[in-house]
């Protein structure tokens, strides 16, 4: 057992780190969320330029190997900086999806550019009547030729409207919410068909909901095996969840940092409000939520690689404690700094937002507490 | 014991219904905005300024319908089960007391009145950025020149000052040992030059608050209420009446029946949410805190109408009430689920925004952010706690 | 509305008062629970004298008319005193049930001695594999010429092993956790093959497996209509939960009250514990529940006797709040009184044990949540 | 960061899977009593202390087993999940590394083998009436008298006192300004005269803890441990110590599988209570609270072999691991149904006493009372909760 990072992980995290503190200070992000697009690109073509986007890949992928550890680390940064340029629905939702079934094909085709930062991904899985459950799947995928027609709506596609490509779960057969019949699809979002209606989301970042009208697709688009696309599509949401619990953990640290400092300094009845023992104790229960969210986070990054059942259920119970944890730490942090953390000026606020948009991203509690006790150990 | 409704009492819930029905102004019902213009709030206070509805707990001489505590509950749960805009608290609910209890004659006969008809719209200049639950710190300094004050200071949280024609504010009118005693409270034109309003856009992305500062702003002396150095003792008075009604009972029980509607049109792999057993518990948790809640409430009113005031104990509406509405947005939310993520905006900007998703998932997210400020205002609800310690454990 | 207590009631309250104060301290109660059998016949038949055991009753059958708030005071005394003594099984569940359903002769052979503290009463209704539903019954009854062979087991039937009559109900038809089919009899504890394992419970009270081999029963021992016993047990149940709370407001104050006298009172690094901001908001947070199960104990009194669905609704939602405040009450009491929360010897852990048992008597929260979600308001 | 445990590690583990399969005391696993005798305890003790294993955190030159921290781990991990009877921390975790730390070479070479092989049963003389989280304000005085200290005092919550050979006791030596200074540790003989044992039944009907008078009892002076007026150091050394493992992982582990086989066995209407949603969704949220806590002490211990004390973080496991055994307890009661009502006897009074309801019910209600007291020893939570505010939040 070792739980210390090596020296090329922690340079990694100090590379990270100085890029998010010279680049990324609120000002500078809110500077982004504002505008029009919501992302920087000049960002993007730094994290390209610094390996961040070739940071998980295989060497022979042109990547540097670096797995799910160095993701953590990428994304308990991202987290700390609030950095809402589409790392996780790039690099690993579908990165991680070609690397592990793409075709070489596929993976020479669009690997290359995307880690060198010039094409952007979404994962396009869920959709209205889905709720969290990527088996629930209306899209339809019809034969047609060598190639397939596809039609359907998927919902709420993180990064959607900055995406290049997009991979879409579709049925090829079965219905409603059947395990088998899902295929996945690689989809050009500028193919005749697609449609994407593009928004902000509650924490600054962008979303879309892409609709797919008799949308042609080669043989060549097919991702993985015919009808066989679900447990890829739930494997690669588990990957997602080992990241995003990286971010969360980031976010928490910064808000539970934040609101210890003003709560040294605030005064009120002539004294630092930080003195009131009720607050100290609700600072010390946020320290303690946040410190077993960083154990399960560590304990996701080292099982998600694993088999199926250990996986489902690491990521399952790590997704549930930070949801829990975001929520609580979200929460008393803007309590705490009383009407302060309700100004949308003030950082503290925005790490809120974004810990509440992250408890409804890949699954929530509840669907999570359901799958963990559906999936006992292996 | 008795739990029941007189005969009389329940044709005056009668009454109400038929009244808010009859006259409730249709384009605030049609209206999806989620928020909600100056005249809109007026449209609605003046309907009941004209039916003499308008300020239930005033007594009869100075305008007011004459109801006993039942019936202004009976009003109020009406209201809300309705879902009309509520009736904004600064001038009925907050000053009016006051200048009923501590003004002048001239100054009651002048500002009673326009409170009643809308004709002012009052904001409440309290807090200031280093003065939130310590109020008596306040600095916003009033020196007295000639027939007026010179008013220099810097108010925040200010609730719709964009919209006021005049402030109530305490401001300090000596520097003596204890802080306290140099409070005294004024009545302050926001007209006047000197003062300027900033809003504060809050993490719901609305516009509710704002700064508000005072740049040698001259005051009228005549605007002083109550003698001076006695402003502490009336905003003591004023936070009493602040809290009736913040337990908000009627108002969370709508929330729990769109809490309701919403589980039912939500489906878990084709299955009503609402029949999910664990989502279920969570919704009938609520309720039962919620049923407790007005029962609490209803006690306090009874002793109330008995002369024993609620005193202290009603800390516990605004703790359990806050705690509530803050639980029912959360779950709202929950309920709703992915579509809780798109953001609404809350300002008109004139822009075409895309609304995705079902329309009961419009603005929930910022409903949500917009209710954690219910644990903070009015004295946080570890603010409350204390005075329970205090007041009824005698610790 | 009108929450204030007649002048009758208050005497009534003041009776009761006297009562435990002078009868019922701390030591004579634990001398009652230490002996052999676990209650006093003397403490029985002053409860008939004082007429307590005629309150609730209409005063055509000998009683004194006060119904379910009458129970309620009288309740809430006794669980300020811990009073041991089966008031709940014989007076509220077992002559409910006669009051309401019994025939006419049932109730001039059955009220009268019940009335005047001569035989006491206990309801058998609960089962081992029952779990709170009193639907879910095994126990039958099978016709046997004019009358029934009672055969089955009752589980922890609170009061038994005190009981010279029991209620019990049996399947006189259908299977299962089927709503029909149950039927209620008079039972003579006495009578050949009822056989009885009594015991000690937790909370210093007693309570018997009470076993049927073969009973034989006479046809006037039916109480109510055949095969539909369910509906009126329900009721008197609910009833029951309408008078443990009461029980419970009781026990939550006393415990509450010794807890902030405590800290009042406990020094620890110079100054009362009493003064310390977390303790005190955990009290603060005690009263509330207190306040909140008060609010809800006085609301089930008021509408016990209403319609079968708002009856259902209260009943319900207070046992619900009681059984959360009274687990949150107790171990808050025990756990802010230190060491001396833990000993045998100091009253807190009593009240803490018999709030934990009221919790698991007449349906557990978890049971009574569903059932509370199951029945939307008339 | 790898989180696996290597060939070797593996290999122990086996290693000690086997030796406790085939040396635990075979009566001990066949008793359904609720209390164990100092014989059962000893039984078990001697057991490992023949193979040398009955202290795993002592050094090799003390009669330790040289283990690393994860082979520690691996071994207590094993005990639990083998449901072994614990070995007593007093001697063993407490006073051992104590005197190792702080006696001189005689205290060591004459008491440390005894605790290791069992020989002397210690208990832990510390709170007093007076004092319980406010250790310092102890009473219980030593005076010097010759080549003796005179001791007079009352301790209470003495575990296992009954049983005590020796008693390690904090004593106060002098009455000066600071009340940590006149502090001092002391070894006191538990059958000399003045002492007398007065059990405490505790609301489960155990007996486990005691009160301790000491009525002029003489102690040679050669039982100081030691400076004179050091004792306040030496506790604090020894409750760092005693917090380690009261995470207790591996028992709550064991707690869970109880849990879920109760869940299975009962029945709500025909279906396994494991079954219902919303009690599995307890369960599964307990089980991830406490997997979370067990890769936190993980942490804990990675830190700890690469050299960084832990330090206050480790309240952390304290708190958190005490809040879920209590809230096993409570579930497994839950669990239980109607048939945790029946109290179960604790002590063997001889009678014939009627067990009714299943194996697994037995018992039940008693364990959730007694778990009450670990959110109250060891320091209260709430005592954690301020040193993790001090020490850790800097607040």
């Amino acid at each position: 057992m070792d739980f210390d990072f090596t020296e090329e992980q922690t340079l990694l995290r100090n590379m990270v780190q100085s890029f998010v503190q010279d680049n990324y200070d609120f000002d500078s992000r809110m500077k982004i969320v504002r505008s029009q697009t919501g992302m920087s690109r000049e960002n993007w073509s730094q994290f390209a330029e610094l390996g961040l986007l070739a940071a998980p890949f295989d060497e022979s992928l042109g990547g540097l190997g670096g797995g799910a550890v160095d993701t953590m680390i990428i994304t308990e940064e991202f987290g700390k900086g609030l950095v809402t340029e589409p790392f996780l629905p790039t690099v690993v939702l579908c990165g991680g999806l070609l690397e592990r079934h793409g075709s070489d094909a596929q993976k020479d085709m669009h690997l290359p550019p995307l880690i060198g930062g010039e094409k952007i991904w979404a994962l396009a899985y869920s959709e209205p009547k889905s709720r969290f459950n990527p088996a629930n799947v209306q899209t339809t995928a019809k034969q047609d030729g060598d190639g397939f027609v596809l039609s359907g709506l998927k919902s709420v596609v993180n990064g959607g409207p900055w995406a290049d490509y997009l991979i879409v779960s579709a049925r090829t057969s079965g219905e409603g919410w059947q395990q088998d019949g899902i295929s996945l699809f690689i989809v050009d979002k500028s193919a005749d068909g697609v449609a994407s209606q593009d928004y902000e989301t509650i924490d600054g970042g962008r979303a879309a909901d892409i609709s797919f009208e008799n949308v042609k697709l080669s043989a060549e688009s097919l991702l993985g095996t015919l009808d066989a696309g679900l447990p890829l599509l739930e494997e690669a949401l588990d990957y997602g969840i080992a990241a995003i619990c990286g971010e969360a953990i980031g976010g928490m640290h910064k808000a539970h940092q934040a609101t210890v400092e003003y709560c040294k300094t605030r005064n009120q009845f002539g004294v630092a409000i930080g003195s009131f023992q009720a607050l100290q104790h609700r600072m010390v229960d946020m320290f303690m939520e946040y410190e077993q969210s960083v154990s399960l986070t560590y304990m996701v990054n080292m099982h998600v690689g694993g088999d199926a059942a250990s996986r489902r259920r690491a990521a399952s119970g790590a997704k549930v404690q930070i949801g829990k944890a975001g929520r609580y730490i979200g929460q008393s942090a803007v309590h705490l700094h009383g009407g302060m953390g309700m100004s949308e000026e003030l950082n503290v606020g925005h790490y809120f937002k974004r810990l509440t948009a992250i408890d409804a991203q890949l699954g929530s509690i509840d669907y999570h507490l359901k799958r963990f006790g559906s999936s006992e150990a292996a | 014991m008795n739990f029941d409704f007189s005969p009389e009492e329940n044709a005056f819930r009668e009454e109400v219904r038929q009244f808010i029905s009859d006259n409730y102004p249709k384009h605030l019902t049609e209206s999806r905005r989620a928020e909600f213009t100056k005249e809109d709030f007026l449209s609605w206070h003046r309907v009941l300024a004209e039916k003499g509805w308008v300020a239930p707990h005033w007594p009869e001489e100075f305008g007011g319908p004459g109801w006993s505590v039942t019936q202004r509950y009976i009003f109020d749960d009406e209201c809300a089960k309705a879902n009309t805009l509520i009736v904004l608290p600064f001038g009925i609910t907050m000053l009016g007391p006051v200048l009923m209890h501590y003004a002048n004659d001239a100054q009651k006969a002048h500002y009673l009145p326009r409170i009643l008809s809308g004709e002012d719209w009052w904001c409440q200049g309290y807090s200031e950025p280093g003065s939130g639950s310590d109020l008596a710190s306040l600095k916003t300094k009033a020196e007295r020149d000639g027939d007026d004050y010179v008013v220099n200071g810097h108010k925040i949280w200010t609730t719709l000052a964009q919209h006021a024609d005049w402030m109530f504010c305490l401001v300090r009118t000596s520097q003596e040992d204890k802080p306290q005693k140099g409070i005294s409270f004024l009545l302050i034109d926001m007209n006047s030059p000197g003062i300027e309003v900033r809003p504060i856009i809050t993490i719901d992305g609305s516009h509710e608050v704002n700064e508000v500062f005072l740049t040698d702003v001259r005051v009228p002396a005549e605007n002083l209420v109550g003698e001076e150095g006695n402003g502490w003792g009336i905003a003591k008075f004023l936070l009493g009446n602040e809290r009736t009604g913040i337990a908000g009972v009627a108002r969370s029980k709508n929330a729990v029946k769109r809490l309701k509607e919403i589980s039912c049109a939500e489906l878990v792999d084709g299955e009503p949410l609402i029949e999910d057993m664990d989502f279920k518990k969570k919704i009938s948790e609520l309720e039962i805190d919620l049923l407790a809640l007005e029962y609490t409430e209803l006690r306090t009113l009874a002793a109330e109408s008995a002369g024993r005031g609620p005193g202290a104990e009603s800390s516990i509406l605004k703790i359990k009430g806050t705690e509530i509405q803050q639980k029912l947005t959360e779950l709202i939310m929950e309920a709703v689920g992915t579509y809780s993520l798109p953001k609404i905006p809350m300002l008109d900007t004139g822009a075409n925004y895309n609304l995705v998703g079902p329309d009961y998932s419009h603005g929930v997210s910022q409903n949500y952010f917009n209710m954690r400020k219910t644990a903070i205002y009015g004295g946080t609800n570890e603010v409350q706690r204390n005075i329970i310690a205090k007041f009824v454990l005698g610790l």
